[in-house]
């Protein structure tokens, strides 16, 4: 049985310079409880691992207004103007990821894979201070895998295994952020019995999850 | 850009999507591709935050929180579409499964190179998706105005922003234009019915080449 | 809408050669109407690459035993004899891979990686003729995409975009199989209209499918 | 080898798994240690083919073509389960998920080292799972008879056949003995109550240390 906690119990042991992975996609199928309760917890200089920096009023995005991370690792910023602000002053640095590139890069963790071959991103930005590899005559660059302290999601349904459901377009990075943290929290507007939640549909099985709360956007 | 210069780029590109294929359109302009797709073909569209089956934007009070596109706007779904996570959404993408991409640009070069992500110093928005769609669908369909802001032409000999990709463009509608990217260089195929090649040549900084026959759409 | 036929139907453009993806795990999961189809069709010299050679009566194990297949690429050929006989007579080549290297090869065609690295199997004969990568200090094996001219699957349902649904432990291979062939044939108990089958159920999404057969094992 | 001595394998197999575990047998022998699972845990078994939840058999004439074992046999999912494809079930094992692997073994070695695959020119039915699980599980624990057919030792100073892995191997429970796999070499932790460590040692190749207190199981 994993441990059934409020959004406050499941943040305390994240500490100043943490590193968390945070689910959701503009803010769809973001863990909005599990950020109001960092923030009001206090911590600072966190590596964010996000598709985006979420809007100013909106999840993770407080969190970059309040000035609360010290390096962000996503595929966009566009929405949050705070974030591209905080990137030029230099007050938090960006890593821009491809989005693609992003989730297998933190899958190849969750998978123990030490790395995977891709050519997105040859001859861009992207492609500065990464190997280079030829398989077959074919140019790809090496990406690593990205792990996290903590990983912060979302879902429709958990149950107290661990197992989650996280419907439709919420899902997106929520599954494979659970493969590859420490600390596996999910913010579940339903939390149910072992059995409740069709086995088929279970997206998180329950193996990553180490903490749930009742909660969320839909709560 | 005037709105009916915007749907005309749409439904030139629109007639551009074969049947049977899988779509996926950027955040802009490319988006109003979706309006005109051609009654008698299948053509489902994919969002890259993870399904396929995108549809319109639902009735006001009928929002789905769950339920958004890649800009985080509420969408809908149509019946035979279904959902997956990023990394299937991507693996679709960067697999070669999509068949064709819609996308916006600063700037194009002859050679089908591709800066749309960034202005160093002034505008990093990210580059969200678009290095992956741009790498991974088998087409390549750019959706642009003709001229920036200050009048200057956005098809170049050579791209001076940070390159979105390298020679993944394969055909670029303006509201002046389709130009066609070849490995002989860009090709000036169809010209606006409102205007003319002399026109289309004076706005373009890249080097044309003249299709046989060019067409008016 | 993608096409559906009946299994002859379906295999008509199978030549001598070919390479084929197979679904299903020691049968489960696999499409028997397919294989018994392939048999009556008489292709040889085929390559096919499963989970494993199956039995010696039933889906893929017909074909091993009848002398179609010049070369086996599974993780497990010990529940079908006629396998290990034609290895040892080197009638068939066979190449044993590791179960979950197997699951990313084919993964990694179908997500257009250039490659994975993975620490299974080193210091195995499964490193011979295999570069190996330092990342921060681990060697990793490289291993290579693996895609095939066929794949051929089984599902519970399919609808008429392609999309399908494999149920419990019969979805093993065929998801990611889809991914990684040219001409993806699922063999469906049921086929029914697009929207019938639940959007967050599907786990083949309808773009890899080409053909969809009724038949197979609940047909 | 008798049944009274694979349960008295099992039983003590059993004992090492931790509370919230989620833990993987192996066909064969290990199978019988889903028989004496502490009541008082919470203990979820992985099958390799794709699920959570692995349950007991069903009632003849209740099986379900859909949900079988890694070796293909009819199996019942508990309530809580889950099913994923291939690639999700072996990112868990590779990943580091999954806690503890129980299985069979052809030798094993003063090292560690694991070899239960294949025998050349005899026996090859293949790695499976096998090289996977050792190589990604937290704890490798090894459930075989001491001794092989002909009465020879199967814990060897370095193994002779292929191997499954290097230097995995933390633990390996036989009819007579306990013993772990340390950095120093292996260590005699516990002997059967019908056995004696002069038995253990004179039916192992290898070297073994002593544990300070030598127990019973």
């Amino acid at each position: 049985m994993k441990r059934i906690c409020t959004a406050k119990e499941a943040v305390q042991d994240v500490r100043d310079g943490a590193s968390i992975m945070v689910g959701g996609f503009m803010c769809c199928g973001g863990p909005s409880g599990l950020m109001d309760a960092l923030l009001e917890k206090g911590v600072k200089d966190l590596t964010l691992i996000c598709n985006d920096a979420g809007l100013p009023d909106k999840g993770i995005g407080k969190l970059v207004v309040a000035g609360r991370v010290k390096h962000l690792i996503a595929s966009h910023i566009g929405l949050n103007p705070a974030a591209g602000q905080k990137m030029h002053s230099g007050e938090m640095k960006v890593e821009l990821v491809p989005q693609g590139t992003l989730a297998e890069r933190i899958r190849a963790a969750g998978a123990g894979l030490g790395g995977v071959l891709t050519p997105t991103g040859l001859g861009t930005e992207v492609e500065k201070g990464k190997r280079i590899v030829e398989v077959d005559g074919k140019q790809f660059l090496l990406e690593t895998p990205l792990r996290a302290d903590f990983a912060m999601l979302s879902a429709n349904e958990a149950d107290r295994y661990g197992n989650a459901y996280v419907a439709k377009s919420a899902r997106n990075f929520n599954p494979i952020m659970a493969m590859a943290s420490d600390r596996v929290i999910v913010e579940a507007a339903r939390v149910v019995e072992p059995g409740q939640i069709d086995p088929d549909r279970v997206n998180i099985p329950c193996v990553f999850v180490t903490d749930v709360v009742r909660g969320g956007r839909h709560g | 850009m005037a709105e009916d210069k915007r749907v005309r780029i749409a439904r030139r590109i629109a007639r551009e999507l074969p049947d049977n294929s899988l779509v996926n359109l950027g955040i802009g302009m490319p988006t109003l591709v979706a309006d005109y797709l051609p009654k008698d073909k299948t053509i489902l569209l994919h969002s890259e935050n993870g399904f396929i089956g995108l549809g319109p934007q639902p009735e006001a009070g009928k929002e789905d929180l769950d339920l958004v596109n890649a800009g985080g706007k509420p969408v809908t779904m149509i019946p035979g579409g279904c959902y997956f996570d990023s990394a299937m959404s991507f693996a679709i993408i960067r697999g070669g499964h999509l068949d064709v991409t819609v996308l916006g640009a600063l700037e194009v070069d002859e050679e089908g190179n591709l800066a749309n992500y960034m202005i160093p110093g002034k505008m990093v928005p990210g580059m969200g998706g678009a290095m992956d769609l741009v790498v991974g669908a088998k087409k390549v369909i750019i959706s642009m105005e003709h001229v920036n802001k200050n009048g200057a032409s956005k098809i170049l000999p050579k791209c001076t922003l940070p390159l979105t990709a390298r020679k993944e463009v394969d055909l670029i509608v303006t509201e002046l234009a389709v130009i066609r990217v070849t490995p002989q260089g860009l090709v000036l195929e169809e010209v606006a019915e409102d205007s003319s090649v002399e026109e289309v040549v004076s706005k373009t900084a890249a080097k044309l080449k003249m299709a046989p026959q060019i067409g008016r759409f």
